[in-house]
């Protein structure tokens, strides 16, 4: 895993309001951790952030029956997420 | 009397969604005519494949699959929501009539309750 | 900052069991953290995460008992367990002395949770590398 | 229908309070509805809703204390409230025969309010001629 | 009052998606009453509605500051409410 | 360390955002470093003249007034969400800095907490 400057975690579905305002909020450096309901946006059509890299909770992802089209984040479990958040300087929960 | 429950919220990530379900089979229970309409994120309800060991709560799409079973008259999902989800029949549990205009399925009615 | 960097977390839960995901979430991160090697300086209850300290939860028994499971990680972990006492006394969640002091009928909270103040919030940013939040999803 | 049509209302309260201002609306409305003359079948707690029938809630002095007054307008207009059971033992809202039956160490249930299972619901929705939901708004 | 035929009753915020589903379900005969969160709505640019009488609860507005803005909707109290509700042939908790 | 913390949840209707400004006064009588910043919904809060007796609540344009007084060191309001719902400097309490990018305030602390 490369250094991330800001870890941001989302849990919120891509309709709620605190969704949009997550990904205006990510700079260049940032992560995205999509878990629980913010892993629909995996479902959706069109890309999530540009050049930013996108990470999945897989049970989450797996829960929601998204496994198959999960191609536009990586998928990790709770240990990785645990090591993303000791990686990143920074950590904003959503 | 006909009741429809709406639900628009997505699952797993809140409660309301899974006690809506149980009011629809309530009402059922009683022989009262009720039906069900997933629109916006609760499309999601809807999808094939949930394996919901990791995150430790009951899977809802075998609830969803015996709902006709248990009397409730129809499932429906709105179009709209459902393009926005990727969802299409093959990807859905059985027994889903997709509605094109979820105002339409309300105005049929005489008695609409929300998940929470 | 390198991989084995070992981190002191406070986790802070604002969504309660039953109604949102927040504590499943936060106890699957927690004991992956904790058997990572790092720490949790304290788990804050906060708002209605407060419920999560009920002694009185009986989910099903064919589901998760959270308030159970939480209470024995700390436990077995001996990690303090903190419910805010602002947000725990509007939404009915006393231990023995706030029953004493309102003279109410019953006290509902579970070990090995206490109740304090925001004060401790306060020291779970000051003492730990990483505040986690862990709130309602919708 | 004319202005004068006396309706028997069911209100479904499903917002907690302290967290939603779902209750607090409820019950401006039903002393609005019993005040112009009409009837409450009852009032059904659904979800979070089922904290507004706790014992233990005690908000700040110079707060409303919404679970109190709801108490009070219930006990003194007869109307029924009702706690769903389902709701309420994920909650950790007890009534004393379900602390018997599931030896928990006290209950919490405020009086006038009963425990029962949705079948008071789907009554109210049949027995009354409108039913009002009060959710949370966010 | 006119006679209603489903009286639509908002309580979430603009943001909040289903706000925007209860105004795509408004019909001619209907109305919408605006409470708690929902009265937000009145600060915002723009018409609601057209053509659908809009009532909003009066206490809501004033808690919100919203009162001289308020040239959107019909202002209502609690007794109006009841009024609204027992009127209407269908009432909706959105 | 700084803190901001985020409200983006409108008053009244939820508790969050009040208990959100409850950790942003809890911080500043520790003498901690505090911000708040209010996005979205949540710049309803800043605006005045809210008379709360009808709905039985406690109003907070007094708390946030005092916001200063108590060592909290900024208060942002998001342009945007201004504009939105037609917030301008006179109709807002006192001591409200314009944001005009939320995520420039967020990338300015070293620890954010959103309300609930």
């Amino acid at each position: 895993m490369a250094q991330i400057h800001t870890l941001h975690i989302l849990n919120k579905a891509p309709e709620h309001p605190r969704s949009g305002e997550c990904l205006r909020s990510l700079n260049p450096g940032d992560a995205l951790l999509l878990i629980e309901n913010a892993v629909l946006a995996l479902a959706t059509p069109g890309e999530l952030t540009a050049g930013i890299p996108v990470y999945a909770l897989s049970p989450d992802v797996l829960a929601r029956g998204l496994a198959q089209t999960a191609r536009k984040a990586s998928l990790v479990d709770f240990p990785a997420m645990v090591e993303l958040t000791a990686q990143a300087q920074k950590v904003i929960s959503w | 009397m006909s009741t429809l429950i709406v639900i628009d919220q997505p699952p797993y990530g809140a409660w309301a969604g899974r006690e809506a379900l149980d009011m629809a089979f309530s009402l059922a229970a009683f022989d009262q005519p009720v039906a069900l309409l997933f629109t916006g994120a609760g499309v999601n309800w809807l999808r094939k494949s949930q394996e919901t060991m990791g995150i430790e709560q009951k899977s809802v799409e075998r609830n969803l699959s015996a709902a006709p079973v248990f009397g409730v008259e129809a499932i429906y999902a709105d179009a709209t929501a459902c393009a926005l989800y990727g969802l299409v029949p093959d990807s859905m549990v059985a027994g889903v009539a997709i509605a094109e205009s979820s105002a339409e399925v309300i105005r049929q009615h005489s008695h609409t309750a929300f998940a929470g | 900052m390198t991989a084995t960097t070992v981190q002191n977390y406070t986790l802070v839960i604002t969504g309660a069991p039953y109604s949102s995901q927040a504590p499943q979430t936060a106890l699957l991160f927690a004991k992956a953290a904790v058997a990572a090697g790092h720490t949790v300086d304290r788990v804050f209850l906060y708002g209605d995460g407060v419920h999560l300290a009920s002694s009185l939860s009986s989910p099903p028994s064919d589901e998760s008992h959270w308030a159970d499971q939480w209470g024995n990680f700390l436990s077995d972990n001996d990690i303090p367990g903190v419910a805010c006492i602002a947000s725990a006394l509007r939404r009915g969640l006393i231990d023995e002395s706030e029953q004493k002091r309102y003279e109410l009928p019953a006290s509902n909270l579970r070990e090995p949770f206490i109740i304090a103040g925001l004060g401790e919030w306060v020291e779970g940013t000051m003492a730990s590398s990483r505040v986690l939040y862990f709130h309602a999803g919708d």
